[in-house]
């Protein structure tokens, strides 16, 4: 009984021992590793500057396989390092990012964003390519530290690259 | 107004009474027996004897009732299959009884000497003094009663308990 | 002082308030040429308006008081969503109460389902008619008022027994037989600690009871019975079974059950599942009403200088108080399991309720001063102690030690 | 990991139980947990003696569980000499034997008493339609009652002298097992627009034969 | 799917087996078939038991599984080893890092691979603090399956709410971890998470003494618990009971200190025995666990040395073991939890085999509930502490 008593006065007293959260008013602040549904990145233009090279690798390996691309094709029918179509069905999603791990472009990240809600069970749940694509900087907004990383590598990445083309330049 | 009360519970006390005699559902017959315990109850209290008002509803309603109500719980009997004669001879064979014993109460009332005396004063008996009266004359009575009533608890207990182990 | 004096002629008229206005409405009534008999029916229903009136607001008060306080204890804010601070939460209640369809089995027997909530909210309002909320403000005179409390709460064990007989579903019949025993076994100990009180006072009738611990022991402690040793334990007692008879926690077996859905109530639902609802809050008021009038000093003022407070202020604040002791209790305890609710009131309850009995002679005839502090405790000590030592035997109460392996 | 080595149990088992099969089979992954092959006739007793045996006293029955090993065909690369049109020629051929499938319980047996670990012991039935009897280890292993139910809900194994078996998981008159590799799951499952067109075939040939799919059970 | 009827199926002995005790009562006596479940206020999830009662006490009890069954073996045999990674987190869903643990250190020993010595650290305490989480929720739930609806629970959340804190700033995610992989952890601890670890740990002591002594002497929670539901230790062994219900007969097994696997055999803690082998036994023996838990992580989060998380020849997305089978366990907070793999040198597993404590310790459920009262099959079953995710997979 006294420990009932205790913490009765003490939720009186103490404000902080009242784990009750008024969620409309104060939105939960999310740990930076927190991840929800997953979302493309684009550097700069939405069309043209998406990472996304659709190498179908994320398909494969997805488990519950909930992601699915058909590759861009030019005039001529040859394949364009572009997805065309970019589906993921969130309903079926687990947000376990197997997809972000196996991704070599850092194509794919985890988003942050839980109101998902909608009135229809299907169609508004898969989440097609343009909603799907977000700006690089908005993944700097959510995983700061992640987001630093990564362009590191990217830039590193793109340095070596333009190295050794100069190399193959300045051979041939 | 004491007269319209009289004949209200009257009519409610003969009602409830034959209910409990008829009505085929056991539970339901159970039941309408306390509403004739209650206005019984009520009878005593508007003759303005609320001690034996109070007990009468206390002790017949709450013990008795409870074990007509229980018993039937327990046992569980299906309304259907109650044993009774065929409905016409039963109806002549009730109204006969009915009338045999109504004629004797008549009789004996009319022909008694009390019934046409002035009623006399209404006793007051305040509690304290059925209390005095308990424990003073009536002491003997009422201890005989208490042990025979262990004595019923008691059996009840051993009878209950062996039947289970 | 000037604020305190001022306020005093304000409280001394505020003590009679309710007489006051019940006698100007009849005095306008009677000047308007009401005929005699009506008068007296105008007058009754005047004061069971009153009481009744207060039990509802009380009733309301009751459900949302529980949240906020089960709440806090479970550092949760409770219901603040509804009105201000979750005040509204209970009419919210009270309408979806009304408006959730009353599904009424079809093998149900359609009489009994109906009568029965309506029988157990009878006692409640019944026994309100005789508690004596302040001074000379009790509604009904009655010499034998305790015993009409009694008589009346029997009701509730028929009403238990057909709504559990006429939803007739396995659970609801096994609840009831449940509901009915327990009522039944903690009956007798709330009788026997009514009698001793009612051999101290000698009357029956609740004002003398209150009447009988006016005063002031050396200037101070007001002498109600609960500081006498008898008066403690039968209190104790009491309250112990008035939770039991209520069906509060950790005595509530029927209904909380949770093997065995929700007791006899589980047939109900819509408004007729309210009055159970309203039924068990009220009955908690009631019997809390008695506890206070029989040993906490009914409307007495707890201090003698606080007698400027209205009595019948004192009254309710005192209800409260046990009803947050019965809800804090709610709070803390899990439940008893029904055979253990069995043995604690017939193995123990009851054997300390006769000796009860024998302390409260003894502390009369020892004359009721320190000689009869002394001479009473033993009789009450000495049983429960060794009764205590002979229930806890089979138990190591005190919890166990372990060993360990490296 | 193991006190004793399965070399030795193995042997101890021969000598105490006498004509009792019992055949090591090497695991040829780094985990070191070589298995003992016992044949279904002195189960029972094999398992019984190797609770109560006071050396080696594996009392715990960790793990039942049952593997399907459907016919499998194995392709060797084999120097086979063999007489074309008169002269013997060494040449590499690829032999194609096969091996008949069958239905295999494993028990991982522990000590409790002596701490010592898992002998992982095997129970291989006939074949896979009709000789799939095995001995229960229940009446041995307390433990193994619906973990043995489980394998006979998802393999078909059937245990006699089991207690009470039934199927663990899936209703009563379910007829397929689940868990077999030649296992088709049913396709009736409700329409539900999904990105993956497969998937949508699938659900429309199966609504076009009206809802009778072949792998409906009932 | 017509329901599962719990009526014999053509199995080879339909009669009822010998066990049920009804010769001692006499059979004209209505016995009553109640069905538990599967939607019932404290069955951990859809679970069944029908009970025979005669009157007050238990005469017969057949537990019926199956509800939440989705074949768990079946998808992880078509997805790659690092694919079922997230399903285990859907096994014992209160202890998805021990799950976790449990499958990498299956696939660990399949392939042969070595750990770091940081991720060690790191999986010893993430699973520690797991344990601290499904204790403490046990504790919730024992008391409201006995009646104290919410108090003892809300305590409990609170705590376990600052431990999922800690994992969901390190996995991203509250219960459902995907943390650890084939040689390592994910990621690295990000900054600040020892010291709010530390922090929380400080703190437990004063919570686990304030809900001793809300529940340790409690007289309701004593009658109501000791002396019910009491197993012997050999036939707890003999039914391949495992994990605080093991222990709580006196059967000293834990496999931390008998596997020695991680680095458990550098951290010196004791395993609590209980001598009754009752409901209170099992409720007390989590208590000290939880006690002994903590000793366990104030040296890990004191010297976690540095260096790196994963090991970098590890392959995660087409990890090919060589061919061969393993069998590897961890003391899971509700038993052992094993992982059974056999690799025929694809990507995929040929066989994988999840070993549910909670499932085998229902195994004698039956026998600890025969004679005694159905309000005490609650607790009986709440001591026992099982998840539905395990028991059906």
């Amino acid at each position: 009984m006294g420990i009932t008593a205790k913490n009765f006065i003490a939720s009186y007293t103490k404000p902080e021992s009242l784990i009750t959260e008024e969620y409309p008013e104060e939105k939960p602040k999310l740990p930076e590793n927190n991840r929800n549904f997953p979302f493309l990145v684009f550097d700069d233009d939405p069309d043209a500057g998406l990472r996304c090279v659709s190498c179908k690798i994320c398909e494969r390996e997805c488990p519950p396989q909930c992601i699915y691309i058909v590759q861009e094709r030019d005039e001529n029918g040859r394949p364009v390092k572009q997805p065309k179509v970019f589906d993921i069905d969130i309903s079926v999603c687990m947000s376990c990012q197997i997809c972000v791990e196996v991704c070599p472009f850092d194509a794919i990240k985890m988003d942050q964003e839980y109101e998902l809600s909608s009135l229809d069970r299907f169609d508004p749940l898969i989440h097609d390519r343009q909603r799907l694509s977000k700006s690089n900087e908005y993944y700097h907004s959510i995983h700061p530290a992640e987001a630093a990383a990564v362009d590191a590598v990217l830039a590193e990445k793109a340095a070596r690259k333009a190295g050794n083309k100069k190399a193959a330049d300045n051979e041939s | 107004m004491n007269a319209t009360a009289y004949i209200l519970l009257g009519i409610l006390l003969i009602a409830s009474g034959t209910g409990a005699a008829v009505l085929r559902n056991p539970v339901h017959s159970g039941l309408s027996a306390v509403v004739a315990f209650v206005t019984l109850g009520m009878l005593h209290m508007a003759l303005g004897a609320q001690f034996i008002g109070f007990v009468q509803l206390l002790v017949y309603i709450g013990a008795v009732a409870i074990l007509a109500v229980f018993a039937i719980l327990l046992t569980r009997p299906e309304a259907s299959h109650l044993p009774c004669l065929r409905p016409l001879r039963r109806a002549v064979a009730g109204a006969v009884t009915a009338g045999l014993v109504l004629a004797a109460l008549l009789i004996a009332i009319f022909r008694s000497p009390s019934l046409n005396r002035e009623p006399g004063p209404v006793a007051e008996a305040p509690v304290a003094e059925i209390g005095e009266l308990l424990m003073t004359t009536h002491l003997l009575p009422l201890q005989t009663i208490g042990v025979l009533l262990t004595a019923a608890l008691i059996g009840a207990v051993l009878f209950a308990s062996t039947n289970h182990s | 002082m000037t604020a305190l004096s001022g306020t005093i002629p304000v409280f001394a008229s505020l003590e009679g308030a309710p007489i006051a206005l019940k006698a100007w409405i009849l005095g306008m009534l009677e000047n308007m040429g009401m005929p005699e008999p009506f008068l007296m029916l105008v007058s009754i229903q005047l004061s069971i308006l009153g009481f009744f009136s207060v039990f509802l607001l009380l009733f309301v008060l009751a459900s949302w008081f529980e949240r906020k306080i089960l709440a806090r204890i479970q550092n949760r804010r409770g219901p603040n969503r509804v009105g201000p601070a979750g005040l509204l939460q209970p009419i919210a209640d009270g309408i979806k109460m009304l408006t959730k369809e009353d599904i009424v089995p079809v093998a149900a027997d359609k009489v009994l389902h109906a009568c029965a909530p309506v029988l157990i909210i009878l006692p409640a309002f019944l026994a309100m008619a005789i508690l004596p909320y302040g001074k000379n403000m009790t509604p009904v005179e009655l010499e034998v008022g305790i015993l009409l409390f009694f008589a009346v709460s029997t009701a509730t064990e028929l009403a238990v027994f057909m709504a559990g007989w006429a939803s007739l579903n396995k659970f609801s019949m096994l609840g009831a037989m449940r509901a009915v025993a327990q009522i039944l076994s903690y009956e007798l100990p709330l009788i026997l600690a009514a009698t001793s009180v009612v051999m101290i006072t000698g009357s029956l009738s609740l004002t003398a009871m209150v009447e009988a611990q006016g005063g002031y022991l050396l200037g101070i402690l007001p002498n109600w019975h609960v500081f006498t040793p008898w008066g403690f334990a039968a209190f104790a007692m009491f309250f112990i079974s008035a939770l039991a008879e209520s069906n509060r926690t950790p005595f509530d077996l029927p209904e909380g059950e949770s093997e065995l859905v929700a007791g006899h109530m589980t047939e109900y639902s819509g408004f007729k599942y309210a009055l159970f609802f309203i039924s068990e809050y009220l009955g908690l008021y009631v019997v809390c009403g008695f506890a206070v009038a029989l040993f906490l000093g009914g409307w007495q003022a707890p201090l003698p200088f606080l007698t400027f407070i209205p009595s019948w202020i004192w009254f309710f604040a005192k209800i409260l108080c046990l009803v947050f002791v019965a809800m804090w209790i709610r709070g803390t305890f899990p439940r008893v399991r029904v055979d253990h609710l069995m043995n604690f009131a017939w193995k123990f309850v009851i054997p300390l309720g006769v000796m009860v009995l024998v302390s409260a002679a003894v502390w009369h005839l020892a004359g009721r001063g320190p000689l009869g502090w002394i001479l009473s405790l033993p009789p009450l000590l000495i049983p429960y102690w060794l009764m205590a030592r002979a229930y806890g035997r089979n138990y190591d109460a005190g919890g166990r030690v372990y060993r360990f392996a490296e | 990991m193991n006190a004793l080595s399965t070399e030795s149990i193995a042997a101890r088992v021969r000598e105490a139980v006498p004509e009792a099969e019992v055949e090591l089979i090497p695991n040829k992954g780094p985990s070191g947990q070589d298995s003992l092959l016992i044949g279904a006739a002195k189960a029972v007793e094999i398992a019984a003696f190797l609770r109560d045996d006071p050396e080696l006293r594996f009392d715990y029955a960790s793990n039942v569980t049952g593997v399907d090993w459907p016919e499998r065909v194995v392709k060797e690369r084999v120097t086979a000499t063999e007489e074309v049109d008169g002269e013997t020629k060494e040449g590499k051929k690829v032999v194609e034997t096969k091996i008949p499938g069958f239905l295999e319980a494993v028990y991982h047996l522990y000590s409790m008493e002596r701490k010592h670990g898992p002998l992982v012991v095997r129970l291989r039935t006939g074949d896979r339609e009709n000789n799939v009897t095995l001995p229960s280890l229940t009446p041995v292993y307390r433990g193994a009652e619906f973990q043995e139910r489980e394998v006979y809900d998802l393999y078909g194994i059937r245990f006699d002298g089991h207690p009470d078996l039934r199927r663990l998981l899936m209703w009563e008159n379910f007829a397929d097992y689940p868990m077999r590799k030649d296992y088709t799951p049913p396709d009736d499952y409700e329409y539900e627009p999904t990105p993956h067109d497969a998937v949508l075939e699938k659900a429309k040939r199966h609504q076009a034969d009206d809802g009778c799919g072949k792998g409906d059970p009932a | 799917m017509n329901p599962p009827s719990e009526t014999g199926s053509p199995s080879p002995n339909p009669a009822e087996s010998p066990r049920y005790r009804t010769a001692g009562y006499d059979s004209d006596a209505q016995l009553l078939e109640v069905s538990l479940g599967p939607q019932h206020p404290s069955t951990h999830g859809v679970f069944r038991m029908n009970v025979a009662l005669d009157g007050e006490d238990v005469v017969k009890l057949k537990p019926v599984f199956g509800y939440l069954h989705r074949n768990h073996e079946q998808i992880a045999e078509q997805v790659s080893y690092l694919g079922s990674m997230p399903y285990t987190d859907r096994l014992d869903y209160f202890c998805s890092l021990s799950n976790n643990w449990a499958y990498a250190a299956a696939v660990e020993k399949l392939a042969g691979i070595d750990v770091p010595e940081r991720a060690e650290y790191i999986r010893v305490i993430t699973s520690e603090l797991t344990r601290l989480v499904n204790h403490t929720s046990f504790l919730g739930f024992m008391l409201s399956d006995m009646g104290a609806w919410g108090t003892v629970l809300m305590y409990a959340f609170r705590e376990r709410e600052k431990i999922l804190d800690l994992f969901e700033s390190l996995t991203g995610s509250r219960m459902m971890g995907n943390y650890m992989r084939f040689g390592g952890c994910r990621c690295d601890l990000p900054p600040g998470w020892l010291e709010q670890a530390r922090k929380v740990v400080d703190g437990y002591p004063a919570f686990l003494d304030e809900m001793e002594s809300l529940i340790a002497t409690n007289e309701i929670v004593i009658s109501r618990t000791q002396r019910i539901g009491r197993l012997p230790a050999d036939k707890a062994v003999n039914g391949s009971m495992t994990g605080p219900c093991l222990r709580a007969s006196g059967v000293n097994y834990d496999i931390r200190k008998v596997d020695r696997y991680g680095i458990y055999d550098r951290f010196e803690f004791r395993v609590p025995l209980g001598d009754h082998g009752d409901c209170y036994d099992r409720l007390m023996i989590r208590f000290l666990e939880m006690r002994e838990t903590l000793k366990i992580l104030r040296p890990a989060l004191r010297d976690i040395p540095e260096g790196p998380v994963m090991d970098p020849k590890a392959r995660q997305r087409n990890l090919r073991p060589p061919e061969g089978e393993a069998y590897a366990r961890v003391e899971a907070p509700k038993g052992e939890l094993g992982f059974y793999l056999i690799s025929d040198a694809s990507d995929k597993p040929y066989r994988y085999r999840v070993r549910p404590p909670s499932l085998i310790n229902l195994t004698l459920l039956e026998d600890l509930c025969l004679g005694e009262k159905i309000a005490d099959v609650m607790v009986i079953l709440g001591t026992i502490d099982i998840v539905l995710g395990e028991v059906d997979r």
